[in-house]
């Protein structure tokens, strides 16, 4: 799960990471009153779960109130698009008004997973205000990374290494020290997937300070980060994914037209890419998961029926711990719900297959089409649909 | 022979009076294996259908000479479930659980390099050695006794290759899922290296998806050290990036973690690639025909 | 550095540990007020750092405040003279008064280092208020003991299984191991280096109880532990091993006559073992430690010197980190602030050796004699106060 | 030859610019010891006399090239600099402070076990190699080169035996200081197994004291094990039993701990005891005599 900006920034300044005076605004109105506060002279960021805002202009450096207003109007319940999200971009409903702070240096410290180690690392770059990655490529040796032992965890000795590293003495030597630990305990107590500072800079007036940040949130730890679970901003999301991750659904929104119901993530991707190779244009992933149960399917069918753009269905089932039959009752009685007439094909197989294939084949009312085997389903659907393109 | 669990495995089944453990630990009996004890706390005394229920797995090993454990403890609590398992001398862990916390596996996983037990998951759905023993969540009658070794990092997609390959007449010696987690007990080259030492394994099948770079490693080993036929089918050809698929593991960010990258690789150290989901059996048998086999030798 | 009963069992009680109700009192009619609150019958325990209280008289059962006043008044301001303590005794100067609980069930449970393990281990027994040694030695079937990773700790399953092995089950199992958890929990925040519930009871109505507790605290800790470094209580100790300790002086009192000032602890311990070898009988053993300053040893002679037990001192220096001209210097300095003129045999070897040798053979006001070796030193101050015996 | 510390050793001094750090390391020097580096945080970029200060010992590993660290780095940090030496590749720290918190120590040693560092102490006096190298705060005149090996919980009583050895003409191949805390880096065993597979050390004074079991599990180790003459004093034989005597680790309680059991121990392991402090140089003499071997073999 991710966190906007100001939600990253206000979880750090808890753990006494310094960060630049700013307010959130949802209004124009609001914009400039706390553009008057920095007497106009301030920073406009628009708080969408997406990096690449600057290029994108959804950060703005104003100078009044006047042209904090005007920012705020052109920001302010548009949509966003920068090269991390797709191209209906993220809207923007909140702006994080902040004070201008002169810089003298900028650097970069994340504290992440390194899934080769099964280990927290740190990272750290001399490069601040770039894509870490783009300078682990091109200049290496400004990079450093740490894998921190959880027995040991992430010790001062670690920290003054990263303060060398960016060749910060004396005071600021000891404020990199203090934040790195700041930094690592939060991440553990907040069970953060990923925590980054970019740029963390060296002001004018010599102050370490965290000018952006950016913070996600394991999901599978939400059940004990109650008060970060709250934080999460359903209008970063399509609808239709908000609606089905209330049912712990997995579901992505795609471009095409083939709304795809899957059991297993592995075989829900496998499914895409069957279509994909028939020439078909998959609407969505969607994984309804190992262990659903009758409301579960039926609630992902009728995400899959009421989304406009969805003009057939394919259903590929492996039934194992979910049974052939209850699916194919949940998706009868769904498509009766909404009234639906569009193609489905089915495809199920294993436990009580034969069951759930006789349950879709007695009814009548409904234009299901039954295929026994992922590839001949998938051209099934998408020749179903072939004329109508 | 086949690797890890066989006819003689005596499992203890964590978390066995909770629905799924209990559902579970029923049909792995049913299929045929030695479901000897189940630990639930608090429990301890009670019979589940005839099942001795234990308070913790050190009695369970003491009293019913378990050596294998099959977790079903939910999140909050099983990575505690692997440790205790661990202490208690437990060969074969085999966490089903999803949804375990990464800060909690980091923690297992160190503790873990000081054990002799091996973890297979969390997030998995187990392993089997068809006709001889299922610890998991697989339907077991898709698999047939053979000689393919099956690994794979998948749930459904796995039931769909096995289902393939029996079809084909291709049976299994052993399949084991390894989960979908950032962080997991047992790799791909863990379960490689069991299968290039089993006699009664003769080929290899390898399902990977997209995420992480597991299936390069793979590819590396495999190169060097399989002395086998390989082949694979990687998922989420046409995933979108920076999307999380279901699975935690299953993500393409920054450029790496792409399927066509896996592929690559895999194809490079001479592993049959399937390119569609519906060919896996059919890979199969021509990584045999390659190495100058016959896929009925299996 | 050890807690009366009366802070352990508070202590335990802000972790949520099961305590007797109680109230400590320093005098007879707070005694006699407290027994009021529990109607009479109740438990008076003299609060002194030392087991064994029972047997010697130190814990009694009163029925009425006037016997807990008769009771009070023999043990207050008395000292308690039990198996843990020398013939002196310990001085009595408050009592815990507590309510009387009925008891179904005596056990106990401990936290302590396993030296050979270099672990903390946890130590069961199901043979309550007996001295765990000797279970451990007549029924080591009754006694389980569980050495704890740092990198896992104790956790929720290792406490099941000594609930299990206590026959707890049920709510009384799930209180044994939130107990055990709690005790894991105050052990190390608190730097414990022996945590004790000797009993550890199940009531008669089903609760379970730390009937006794014993706390000890890491000395090297305790610049950590400010909150408990504050609860030493000096009067247990002897006024000059309190006097010594304030200057960082390990000093414990004998039962001889010849005052020892050595530095380090085994060579102290050594030159006990050599006095007593001679015929002679050590006044105390005193370590001025390694890195002593004059100020130290100045402090350390003086001790020495105004104990009138002692007769006679024996010096015994090998210079490393100290010098023996500055221990020849502080020595002079100390006998003539005192104006002792007890005999004083110094054996000093190492640093400056001549030097200090020098200054000391100058001086001839004091009774000072000097000695080449350690066997030498010790007989010739045996020698010295022989005549006086 | 000699054990862990020759003219070869680099060592870096953790806490270099302290009172004790500084007095020592210059000490050390003058010895003849290369201390090649000092370490204090915030001191980085310094000298002290001509050595290099750093802010870390990786710095002073990289720059430097030690190998060695002496740390006086004290109590509240002290735990926290073995393990920087630990994972900044030194082979042998060497922790003279005294007053580290046993709980810090417990997580230290957990740590160490998955290190190919060795640490000696802490509470220790180091250890030194005569007319070769010496880390550790013992006044270097009182040793002569020589091929006794001495081993020791204690300091000043090391102090006085060795000059007692050196008086009677027995030089010292390597002189050890383990500590006398409840949890050491380096136990008795570990030394005598070294001295033991030392070419240059001819025979072994141990030097014991009361509390603990460590000098019962040397005795058996020697029994088994130790094919060179040994000699032993153990201090503390008229100690009260339940007062701390100045060691964290000399205590004796509950009736082990004594002298008399440890002497028992090592009689029985064919230790010649030195039954009075002023006799240790004789007790090593008559283990040499004892052995058929003229102590001026050594």
């Amino acid at each position: 799960m991710k966190l906007h900006e100001y939600q990253a920034k206000a979880l750090l300044a808890q753990y006494g990471v310094v960060i630049p005076r700013g307010q959130l605004v949802r209004s124009v109105d609001e914009a400039g009153q706390a553009a008057e506060t920095f007497s106009g002279a301030c920073v406009l960021k628009a708080q969408v779960y997406a990096g690449g805002r600057g290029k994108a202009g959804g950060v703005a450096r104003v100078e009044s109130v006047e042209q904090a207003r005007q920012i705020a109007d052109r920001l302010l319940h548009r949509r966003l698009v920068t090269v991390q999200t797709d191209e209906a971009g993220l809207p923007v409903t909140s702006l994080l008004v902040e004070e201008l702070v002169p810089v003298a240096r900028e650097l970069y410290l994340s504290l992440t997973l390194d899934r080769s180690a099964g280990r927290y690392c740190l990272i750290a770059s001399a490069e601040g205000g770039m894509d870490i990655e783009q300078t682990a490529r091109l200049t290496p040796e400004r990079v450093r990374r740490l894998t921190i032992d959880p027995l040991v965890g992430l010790r001062a000795f670690h920290a003054r290494g990263i303060a060398r590293f960016f060749n910060l003495e004396g005071d600021l030597g000891d404020a990199t020290v203090s934040l790195i630990l700041a930094l690592y305990r939060c991440f553990l107590e907040k069970d953060a997937s990923l925590l980054e500072i970019n740029p963390l800079v060296v002001t004018a007036d010599n102050r370490l300070m965290a000018m952006d940040a950016k913070v996600s949130i394991d999901d599978s730890a939400l059940f004990r980060q109650h008060d970060l679970a709250g934080l999460k901003d359903d209008s970063q999301y399509d609808p239709l994914e908000v609606r089905a991750a209330r049912s712990d659904i997995a579901y992505i929104k795609m471009d095409g037209r083939i709304g795809c119901l899957v059991n297993g993530a592995g075989l829900a991707m496998a499914t895409l890419d069957m279509l994909t190779e028939c020439g078909g244009q998959p609407a969505n992933f969607l994984d309804v998961g190992g262990g659903a149960d009758q409301d579960k399917v039926r609630e992902a069918f009728r995400i899959l029926l009421e989304d406009p753009s969805v003009d057939g269905i394919l259903v590929n089932i492996f039934g194992g711990i979910m049974r052939c039959d209850l699916i194919a009752e949940s998706l009868i009685a769904a498509a009766a719900a909404t009234g639906s007439h569009i193609p489905i094909v089915v495809r199920m197989a294993g436990a009580r297959r034969d069951e759930g294939r006789r349950i879709l084949e007695e009814q009548t009312d409904l234009n299901i089409v039954w295929q026994d085997g992922l590839a001949s389903a998938a051209n099934a659907i998408v020749k179903l649909l072939a004329p109508s393109t | 022979m086949a690797i890890l669990i066989d006819r003689h495995s005596r499992i203890v089944v964590q978390g066995l009076t909770g629905s799924s453990g209990r559902r579970h630990g029923l049909l792995c009996r049913d299929y045929g294996s030695q479901i000897v004890a189940g630990v639930t706390p608090g429990k301890g005394g009670t019979h589940l259908d005839g099942i001795p229920v234990f308070d913790t797995v050190a009695e369970a090993v003491e009293t019913c000479h378990a050596d294998v454990s099959m977790i079903f403890v939910p999140p909050p609590g099983a990575a505690e479930a692997i440790l205790e398992a661990s202490e208690a001398g437990i060969r074969l862990a085999v966490c089903i659980t999803e949804g375990v916390p990464v800060r909690d596996m980091v923690l297992v996983n160190r503790a873990l390099a000081n054990s002799s037990m091996r973890l297979i998951g969390p997030n998995c759905p187990g392993l089997i050695t068809p006709g001889q023993c299922k610890v998991g969540i697989m339907p077991g009658d898709i698999h047939q006794p053979g000689s393919i070794g099956v690994v794979s990092r998948s749930g459904t997609l796995t039931y769909e290759a096995v289902k393939q390959l029996s079809d084909a007449g291709l049976g299994q010696s052993t399949c084991v899922g390894i989960g979908g987690d950032p962080i997991i007990g047992t790799s791909f080259i863990d379960v490689l290296s069991l299968f290039n030492d089993d006699p009664d394994t003769k080929g290899v099948f390898l399902i990977g998806e997209i995420g992480g770079t597991a299936e390069e490693q793979a590819a590396a080993w495999i190169r060097q050290h399989l002395r086998k036929p390989v082949a694979a089918y990687i998922a989420g050809m046409t995933a979108p990036p920076g999307k999380r698929m279901g699975h935690a593991g299953a993500i393409i960010s920054g450029g790496s973690g792409r399927a066509a990258d896996k592929i690559a690789a895999l194809r490079d150290s001479g592993v049959q690639i399937a390119e569609s989901p519906a060919s896996m059996a059919l890979a199969m048998q021509k990584a045999f025909k390659a190495a100058g086999l016959s896929s009925h030798d299996s």
